[in-house]
């Protein structure tokens, strides 16, 4: 993937998400929405570093994981819109979509549940002998999950094809990670598993995606897991209406600085020299992408009640 | 006076925290945040980081952390950020704070708080009403008010109780304003269902924020004449069957609503109990009216065809009463 | 052919896991010990370490871990050494294997293996009979076989299905021999109960060892002259109400058996359907027969008053037939 | 206490363990029991370092924790017995005891659960400030549970007043440690938690008792939680009628000369010069005790169950 087609995805998510803000307030969409704005660098990174055998598994804050796997960014929204053309036909809403068609097998609400998930992927794969490589995402309050200490030990132990990747995007809602993580960094966790725990920087879209093939390939020929630590900043409140008062408005100006998108344009035009008036056609681009996506949601239809009842279980 | 069930919730903890230095709170993002739904907003500027605690996310250990500490005298009250997320602390509820007092004679004061139930569309795994978990499990009480007034009588009531009790909070009630209600009203005692509407025709059973919809759906029905009486159960563990009785005697019909899957639910032992007690006062064959046996889903209009409503309840209770005999509902 | 319950399960995993390459099993000292009931014992010799994996103990990674592979093709099943540690993957079965189909629209072909029950003086943490925890869960199925044959015939349908399957193995059932029964007999449907004692005074309604007892109690009665029909359910979801209710419109009477607490159990969900369902062929309140509302004790003499007997089976038989109207038992 | 005293105790236990295994094969007792045959030194080492106002809480293997905190040995045994005059009346068996006089909080059964519970009675000695340390014991398995990770991560966080104190004896039932835990140093994970993470000879009752107290001084004074790992060996099987097959003769053989009882007495005889007719004299007296602690529960009457019906909760 050349590094304009990079910058692609994480414009689209961005603006993406962006939208999702906006649909928000206006009242077009309901429920609930995480937004990963500023961490789209460890979103594509990861995910361009992955085979197309690989599986990947997400959180609550997923869209971005979803959209740089290859999902349509039309039928993600639908989902948020609640209608039938969403990947889980509006019963799962943000938090809940998978496509196995494109390795992606998403999140399920619960903070830290898609972990042992992830390494039952990973056993598969390994009891297939095939050649796949399962990247688990979550996020540092995830960590503080006790299934993380369970399934990082057995992963260990088995030596399952998976790679642990940590955004660590410096809060668990309104929790900074120094106040939830008795020592801060989950990659010094990884010791006490027996795998190599490394950081990267996580706004630097070629660091993550560098790390993540040298693990990748290296689980891939039987290494076992790693635990990646992705450092960013979630430059978004943690989901809608939240007003931000756990941090200082000088630290979100800071962190903006650092902006992911911004050290990828930087990058552009200054090593790859790529023209100004390329990078705004591309924008354009994505813009249109996105108003598509929402005209896209608006035609689609709602879910028929009855379909989802003649479903009723046994 | 007009307050929120929120405020309610929050005045409560207040004036309890104040009267007892043993209470204090524990739960993720309930101090700087004020918790998910706010209930905890201020109180960490009041009561300090001590008493006010936020913890990482662990569910298992904070509702650990919670029983030692309750066994060792204090009175902690922990907030699940959404009722889902208990399923990861059943173990610590069901084989340690169920079992210290028939085993080891230990009292464990363990108030857990629980917001439950749909219509936000927040989906699946954030939608659940899971008191259903805890109705077998011996020595867990269960409190589910409807309004704001109930939940602070009862709060203060587990609050000074010596077992752990499950609180249940219903996320449509939070915003919720209820008038004319005593700031502070007295503990109630648990076990004591309340008649919210009075009828001869037919008994509607319900808790939390369900008996809000059996409350319209009977004013509804006064305006055909129906005369529906409900009864808000306040309490589940224990069960006032004395009162859900009484009633029946009076109308020979009962209808138990419940927000939660209808099988397996907290309807299915009261409708047991009726069976087993009042038998012989049932004119028609009771009914259970729930959620299908499915998760809620998160689209606007899937998520209201599964959970009730005062218009699925009425349309139900009228049923129940033109009915000549035993009819299955398929919700 | 005579055959042990323990004897029966592992023949059937050992025939399917040949039959089949994708059934592995996870379990905590199951391979080298051979699991702590011995179901296991002899399987990591025959298919090895790939398939017969011990794990670390941690129920709920290696719940979440089973699902995953699961999901991707695999058909695990994971054995809890005591269906008391359940409570510890409680979030992954509910959160998560119950809502991949609806929500997801994946399958989730895992069988949970669950020793349960009292009898053996084990205590309150070891002892417990935990179905109701999933009962109220829709997309969780139940097996609870009371005798070998029928354990071997469920567990090879629950190994050739979608879902997940809670399959419960009652401890004092796996020493039992089973006389004369077909080594692999053929899979049979969930939701088909057993008629396994026919009678026309009352119906005994169980599941797993409950249903021992309950033979017991009819083959003891109908030499008083009491003629009670068992009925076993073999699944508790799906449940197998058409049967319960032939039977009933027979006989009029129903009991209900159940080895956990009386209240929320297993038993109120089929109370509660046959309410609603054959309200009119009952022609006295149905009665639950159960363990009191407290954890089961250690000591021998308080365990046995616990739990239901043959003897307070037939007890509570001959109460409900002699009384002449609704009746509380107090276990 | 004198090394005479810690001589006796350890003694106690050991021959109240053979006693129960003994009693099993008579079947004089049913249920279940895990004795700790070959690990007293930690018990004895532990207990002997706390003050009178500490807490301790235990596991599935815990009389010889219970008898070295303080407890009447014929009341444990009535527990096993399934009397009235057990800690529990019967209730609860031997797994489940507890005697807050004591300090001594139990355990109740399950792997693990006990380690949150430990920590919210240190919470509460916090909260009141009062001088209290809580030891919490555990095993090399229950180190694997996610509740181990949780805990250790908030207790650290609040400098909670508490000694994590894992019984490392090799083995979790059949699974060696080495086979539980990717990284086999328990002693490592302190690191993830930011707390101090030490191993000591198990077997040998003055480390442990001096590392117990060295850090249970730095807890009271503020220090915060401390990780100690006391490696030891099972000598006996994890329950009864427990075949070993997962372990060698020769190891057996091995560990036995390791026996804390043997390396008791040798360093009384050796170091202290005590005359082995006063070994001798005091081992008659804990026999003797024994015999003691089983005709207790003989005569001992059963529980009455409808105290306990009585009982039934609301
Ligand atoms: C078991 C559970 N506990 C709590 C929550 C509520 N919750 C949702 S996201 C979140 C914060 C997660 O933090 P982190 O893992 O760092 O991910 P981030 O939100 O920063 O991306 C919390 C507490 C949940 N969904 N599940
Ligand atoms: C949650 C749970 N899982 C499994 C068990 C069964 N079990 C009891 S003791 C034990 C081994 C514990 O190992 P460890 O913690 O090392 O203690 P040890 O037995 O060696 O003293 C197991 C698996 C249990 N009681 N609870
Ligand atoms: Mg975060
Ligand atoms: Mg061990």
């Amino acid at each position: 993937m050349t590094s304009l087609q990079a910058y692609d995805l994480m414009l689209t998510i961005r603006l993406f998400e962006e939208a999702i803000e906006r649909l928000f307030l206006e009242g077009r969409i309901v429920g609930t929405a995480h937004t990963c704005i500023g961490q789209e660098a460890v979103a594509v990174g990861v995910a361009t570093a992955l085979q197309i055998q690989d599986a990947m598994t997400s959180t609550h804050r997923g869209h971005g994981h979803f959209i740089a796997r290859g999902a349509d960014p039309r039928r993600v929204m639908a989902e948020l819109f609640g209608r039938e053309t969403g990947y889980s036909k509006g019963r799962g809403g943000s938090q809940m979509m998978m496509d196995p068609s494109l390795g992606f097998y998403g999140a399920n609400g619960i903070t830290g549940a898609s972990i042992p998930f992830a390494a039952g992927l990973a056993l598969d794969a390994q009891m297939r002998q095939s050649n796949r490589v399962t990247v688990c995402l979550f996020g540092d309050g995830a960590s503080n999950q006790g299934v993380f200490h369970e399934t990082l030990n057995i992963a260990s132990l088995w030596k399952l094809p998976i790679l642990f990747i940590v955004e660590n995007n410096g809060y668990a809602m309104s929790t900074a990670t120094s106040r939830g993580l008795a020592n801060p960094s989950v990659a010094d966790r990884a010791a006490s598993y027996n795998m190599p725990g490394i950081t990267v920087d996580g706004n630097d879209f070629f660091a993550v995606r560098e790390r993540v093939e040298h693990f990748a390939e290296a689980a891939r020929k039987g290494a076992g897991p790693a635990l990646i630590e992705c450092q960013t900043y979630r430059l978004s409140g943690h989901s809608r209406g939240d007003p931000r008062t756990y941090r200082t408005r000088e630290e979100e100006v800071q962190a903006q600085k650092e902006d992911p998108l911004l050290r990828m344009e930087t990058h552009l035009s200054k090593t790859e020299a790529v023209p100004i008036a390329t990078l705004v056609a591309h924008q354009k681009q994505v813009h249109a992408k996105i108003d598509e996506v929402i005209r896209f949601c608006d035609a689609s239809p709602v879910p028929d009640p009855l379909n989802y009842l003649a479903e009723v279980l046994l | 006076m007009s307050i929120t069930f929120t405020q309610a919730l929050r005045d409560t903890l207040t004036a309890e925290m104040k009267r007892d230095p043993s209470i204090f709170l524990m739960g993720e993002d309930i101090g700087l945040y004020g918790g998910a739904f706010g209930v905890t907003r201020g109180l960490l500027e009041t009561f300090g980081p001590q008493r006010v605690r936020d913890t990482p996310i662990s569910e298992q250990a904070l509702t650990g952390i919670a029983i030692g500490a309750a066994v060792a005298g204090q009175r902690p009250v922990i907030e699940f950020m959404f009722m889902d997320f208990i399923t990861l602390a059943v173990d610590q509820i069901v084989n340690m704070a169920a079992k210290l007092k028939p085993i080891y004679g230990m009292d464990c004061p363990l108030v857990i708080r629980a917001p439950h139930g749909g219509g936000r569309g927040y989906g699946a795994t954030h939608s659940q009403s899971l008191e259903r978990l805890f109705m077998g499990i011996p020595g867990i009480l269960i409190a589910a008010p409807s309004n704001a007034a109930d939940a602070s009588a009862l709060l203060q009531t587990a609050l000074r109780g010596k077992s752990p009790v499950l609180f249940l909070e219903h996320k449509m009630l939070y915003p919720q304003r209820f008038d004319d209600i005593d700031p502070l009203p007295e503990p109630i005692p648990f076990g004591v269902a309340n008649v919210v509407r009075t009828g001869k025709d037919v008994t509607l059973i319900s808790w939390s924020y369900m008996t809000q919809l059996a409350i319209q759906a009977s004013d509804q029905l006064r305006s055909s004449g129906i005369e529906a009486e409900v009864i808000d159960l306040l309490t589940l563990n224990p069960l006032d069957m004395g009162m859900i009785i009484e009633s029946l005697k009076q109308t020979g019909r009962v209808m138990i609503i419940e927000e939660g899957p209808k099988t397996g639910g907290v309807g299915a032992e009261i409708a047991a109990q009726i069976m087993e007690q009042a038998y012989d006062y049932l004119e028609k064959p009771l009914l259970r009216l729930a959620s299908p046996d499915l998760p809620i889903p998160s689209a606007k209009n899937l998520e209201a065809a599964c959970i009730p409503s005062a218009e699925s309840i009425q349309k139900a209770a009228r049923e129940l009463l033109s009915s000549n005999q035993g009819t299955v509902i398929s919700d």
